[in-house]
């Protein structure tokens, strides 16, 4: 398994980053453990919808995302907010969603990224026709699509695979195998030692990698896009990580997980290792830890004020953005809906 | 008898079915270990075994059609698909092949199995979590497709459903798992498929519902009763078979019928049941047959949901209007 | 103006929406170097090129949903599903993305893309071959559904799809691929998505159909005139949106209808279209609106397909039963 | 790959078989074939609706078949016609089902086959479900499934693979590798280089043979039947042969592909080698293979009477197999039908 940061904060390796820019990803993932975290805690105020909380999982979507380019397509899941954050999608729309907001679905038009999926595998393809749409188009961006480790099961992730080998599509398909799918564990999903292997199927790299280590997946996915945009084709990436909380606010680990397993993950946090690293070469601090998670709390709590206080949808416009225009038996029921 | 929810009844079913009949399974995503999304199959892995409670890999298509060649082979599965959003990549292998290997065979071969769906809107889920798509199941011919809207009749017709010779689409209708509660029979007790259940009679006009739109329907009873208007309301229970008699001299009787659902309008089941009345009752007819529905978009989020969901008021001033022609 | 049959015109549509955009893309089983199993699309390939006219792998959820990638990223796919009893492992992802992203997104992105699907019995093939579940999609919000059966219809239709900015579900009956020539203008035209046409006048009762089965309902309105019954015929050509005016103009001026589809009547759109007749003409009717329809049975192989479909004979008997009453 | 017999006759290693069983096999490829050819020949004639020749495939399913046991579950495609008759099902209802009949579907109680799929990818999971009801009912069978190389691009591939592997269900995943998804060639169907890698997604062995081997074919099926009803769980075998003919009666190969490859296969000829191999051993003669394809023929001829001589279905037995008994609804409409 790939890894270039250890746990204790050492590099195997040279790292692929500047320290600033390390720096900069660490305070994303700070970023996105305040925002999951307040996320959790306004699903049990009653104020979102429900939750899928991804802590332990930052370093894999920070990192993964910090090697995009800006225009590059993303396809991910109800799970995968720190990832698309990064690629511009607004924290408040991320949250408008949560609330039970349709407008939480529509991200600003320079963000190249689809509304979470909620459907488990269905997106994988999308991704792959984004992907080759801009390889059509002559357009240089490439696609990545997040998924988790039961996503892998799904007939979809074969045919999305499938395809993207067949016709060398540029887009990389970014697994965050964090040990579950809600209550079944990774080694029921499948029986293949990895989820990379399944790679081998489709002619396609796949490769395993620490997931909760930022340059490891930084440098991997780094390159799985540079094939991509090179015109080399898709790569399967494998993040190995963990779901420390639940599978969403309404789920219970405790009936089907041990607690011990969750603690030995915990001792392998994404952001601590980081944090040693930086504390090393003496570019972190108690104060500046301080300073930057106030500020993603202000932040975080500035998307929480502004989703909740987007004047709720009326009763027509439910009707409105299922067409470009009405037609005319949508346009009778709307006036049903809106007369009532 | 026991006091039952309808998430209990249909638990205490799969309880006596896996009980009484070493053939019968249970499968699907996460029904094993933690009893279900709706703990429907709750304590039913540690009684039974992870051999007879299977929690499957998240591959709709796999998990029915791998339990269709169980039922082929002489096992009476009852499958689980989470939501009814999550069950269309599974309609490729109920309809081409679940519905259709009776009639393939000749007899020679047939699929004796439940899928169990939970469907319906509202309790503010995320997309796809409240789809109320019954129609796209009605429509398949050789599919059995019933929807029990109280803990009697959840129990009663999943134990139906299993002893049935032929698949059963079951439909839970989410919203009432826990909202309605009666006392049930205890031990092995069907109720067959194929009668409607007239839930209140009435004299002036006929309400037809079914599923979780049984509650919104007798409260709207209620209301138009105090305007002096006498509803009857009739739980459908089976859409296929359809219980046409009961309705067709119910309408005959009213004069009057409004129908309703929670899915889509256009080409929802309550078209069928319309185009139905129309033909049995056309010269019995005082007013033209209402259907009051969810509209023609995406089920809304929570916060839009109650725009779309019929409710007591809207099934009432329907039901009004109708009186008023 | 050239003569085409239905597949001809089909042909001509892609050849001149290929030409002039260059983000249109073909893609489906064998769309490329055998032009199709219908050669719906022959010679595309040939003018323009693998990459734009793609033979892809075999797998249905994969076309529709990487289409759908393509549309979101700017192309407009026009996407085969080679037969509709192999369209069901695709429905996922057209209920559950197609229909939906424009919703999903409130206009952010939209998925302009056409999926073309041959459908309907009549040429005695094998199981599966000869589906005709249209129903299944047009109770999905956020689908077009539409039904070209003459050549100019397919030709303007399909242009209209191509230039729809949603996405539209295209049906295009098999048995009349090659069974209706006319002559068809060259160059782009459109035919406006939503109307209804009507096919014959006539005073006594409407006879409604759409696809292959306006043929059938036109030979019997010629059996029925020489018993002196004068039948309207209405092709409605788009399902969803319908033209429910056109149908319900006729249907008050007749008193009567009848109408005609090959899918199995539970659920059938039949029941749509009698649902809404009844809501908008029922003091208008003098008989109940009858459906001569398939059966709800599979659809039979080729020694038996003549027990299932209606013919002429079917549908003169039930519309002179319904002028009787 | 795997071979034991080459195209000359000679064998690679020992004969999992004794010649006299060798024999008996290549009698059965002979009226395999003599079968396939007059089903080509009665569709021109318009007495079948379509038919799907296996020309070139005999040895695959004939070797595999062979190494069933009689009441070993089958779910076989619209081309397995040689291996679903191997294992019981009767040339007159393979004939009756292309004629357009349904009762084609409807083998005898004691034939363990279900009736051709028609769907290309639906009926692998259906195995896995046989094998799998045979194993939790402590029964000792095994099931197969056939397919193609079109057939694993299908989301369903995947998703019986997977639960296969899981579940350790006893049952055997036999493609025919032959080079062809109607126009598609086997290149641009998949990038993997074989179909057999593709069990590595599983954590299942996978093995690629020469599927015109009789030998080999038998030897492999026979050793993945033993894992399977050993309870060592599922395999993949990949048979490369070659469709000699078009894709249906339906179909023209001149459309997609070069005479030359074919005529290239038609030297890897199946039968023949067996025949180079009896011949060599004096088992073999002219006059005994005029004698087994006069059977074949009188065996083909006598199931085409029976098969044509079956009275067709009436209106009303349309209806009558769609359940166990009629609902009221169908036999509203049955009477409909029936009294017109
Ligand atoms: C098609 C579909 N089936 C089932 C579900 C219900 N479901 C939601 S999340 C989930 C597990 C997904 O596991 P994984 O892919 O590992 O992602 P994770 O939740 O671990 O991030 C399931 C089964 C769904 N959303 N969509
Ligand atoms: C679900 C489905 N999609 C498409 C088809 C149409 N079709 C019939 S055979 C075929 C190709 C199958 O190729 P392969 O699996 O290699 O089998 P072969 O015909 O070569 O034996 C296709 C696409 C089908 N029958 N079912
Ligand atoms: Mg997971
Ligand atoms: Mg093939």
């Amino acid at each position: 398994m790939f890894q270039i940061l250890t746990p204790s904060g050492a590099l195997n390796q040279e790292s692929p980053l500047e320290v600033e820019m390390i720096r900069r990803l660490y305070r994303a993932m700070v970023f996105a453990r305040t925002y999951d975290r307040k996320g959790t805690a306004l699903q049990k105020q009653g104020r979102l919808a429900t939750y899928a909380p991804f802590e332990g999982q930052e370093a894999a979507q920070v990192g993964s995302a910090a090697a995009l380019d800006p225009d590059d397509w993303m396809a991910a899941t109800y799970r995968d907010g720190a990832a698309m954050w990064m690629q511009g999608y607004p924290l408040e729309l991320l949250l408008a969603g949560r609330t039970g907001d349709e407008r939480g679905g529509s991200p600003p038009v320079h963000v190249p990224v689809l509304p979470p999926s909620i459907t488990v595998g269905g997106h994988m393809v999308h991704a792959v026709g984004l992907g080759w749409a801009a390889k059509l188009r002559g357009e240089s961006r490439i696609a990545i699509t997040y998924f988790g480790d039961g996503a892998t099961s799904e007939g979809d992730f074969h045919e999305a695979m499938n395809f993207a080998a067949v016709f060398s599509v540029p887009c990389v398909f970014f697994c965050q195998n964090n040990g579950w799918a809600i209550s079944l564990p990774r080694e029921e999903q499948t029986r293949s030692e990895t989820i990379a292997q399944k790679a081998i199927a489709y002619g396609m790299p796949g490769v395993q990698i620490d997931g909760n280590d930022l340059l490891a997946v930084y440098q991997t996915t780094k390159e799985a896009i540079e094939r991509a945009r090179g015109g080399e084709g898709p790569t399967l990436i494998e993040a190995v990580t963990y779901r420390l909380g639940p599978h969403t606010t309404a789920d219970d680990p405790g009936r089907y997980r041990a607690e011990g397993l969750t603690e030995e993950w915990r001792r392998r946090d994404p952001l601590e290792r980081v944090r040693l690293f930086l504390s090393e070469r003496e570019v972190w601090s108690q104060s500046w830890q301080q300073q930057i998670e106030k500020e993603a709390a202000e932040e975080v709590d500035l998307a929480i004020e502004r989703a909740e206080g987007m004047s709720p949808l009326g009763p027509g416009e439910i009707f409105d953005a299922m067409f470009e225009s009405l037609p005319p038996h949508l346009a009778r029921q709307r006036a049903e809906a809106t007369q009532q | 008898m026991t006091v039952r929810n309808i998430a209990q009844a249909i638990n205490d079913a799969l309880d006596l079915a896996l009980a009484k009949d070493s053939d019968v399974v249970v499968m699907g995503e996460d029904v094993g270990r933690t009893g279900g999304v709706f703990r429907v199959t709750d304590g039913l892995r540690d009684r039974y075994g992870a051999d007879r409670v299977i929690d499957s890999p998240v591959a709709e298509s796999g998990i029915v059609g791998v339990g269709f060649g169980m039922a082929v082979g002489g096992l009476k599965p009852v499958l689980e698909l989470q939501f009814m959003g999550f069950s269309y990549p599974a309609y490729d292998q109920v309809v081409n092949h679940v519905a259709r290997i009776r009639n393939r065979s000749r007899h020679r071969f047939s699929a004796p199995l439940v899928i169990r769906i939970p469907y319906g809107g509202g309790i503010g889920a995320a997309e796809h979590h409240s789809e109320s798509m019954e129609a796209i199941y009605t429509h398949v011919p050789g599919l059995k497709v019933v929807v029990p809207a109280t803990p009697y009749d959840a129990k009663g017709m999943l134990l139906a459903a299993i002893e049935d010779p032929d698949p059963v689409i079951f439909l839970e209708p989410i919203r009432l798992y826990r909202a309605v509660k009666e006392e049930v029979p205890e031990g092995w007790l069907t109720q067959p498929l194929g009668e409607a259940r007239v839930e209140r009679e009435g004299e002036d006009v006929t309400l037809i519902t079914w599923g979780a739109m049984t509650k919104e329907t007798r409260e709207a009873a209620v209301l138009l009763e105090e305007n002096g208007i006498s509803a009857e309301v009739i739980d459908l229970r089976s859409l296929v078979p359809l219980d046409i008699e009961t309705l067709t001299e119910s309408v005959q009787r009213t004069g009057r019928a409004v129908i309703v659902h929670e899915a889509p309008r256009t080409g929802g089941f309550g078209a069928e049941v319309a185009a139905l009345l129309q033909e049995n009752c056309l010269f019995d007819l005082a007013a033209p047959i209402r259907r009051v529905t969810g509209w023609d978009t995406v089920f809304p989020l929570k916060r839009s949901e109650h725009h779309y969901l019929p409710g007591a008021a809207r099934i009432a001033a329907a039901a009004t209007q109708v009186m008023e022609v």
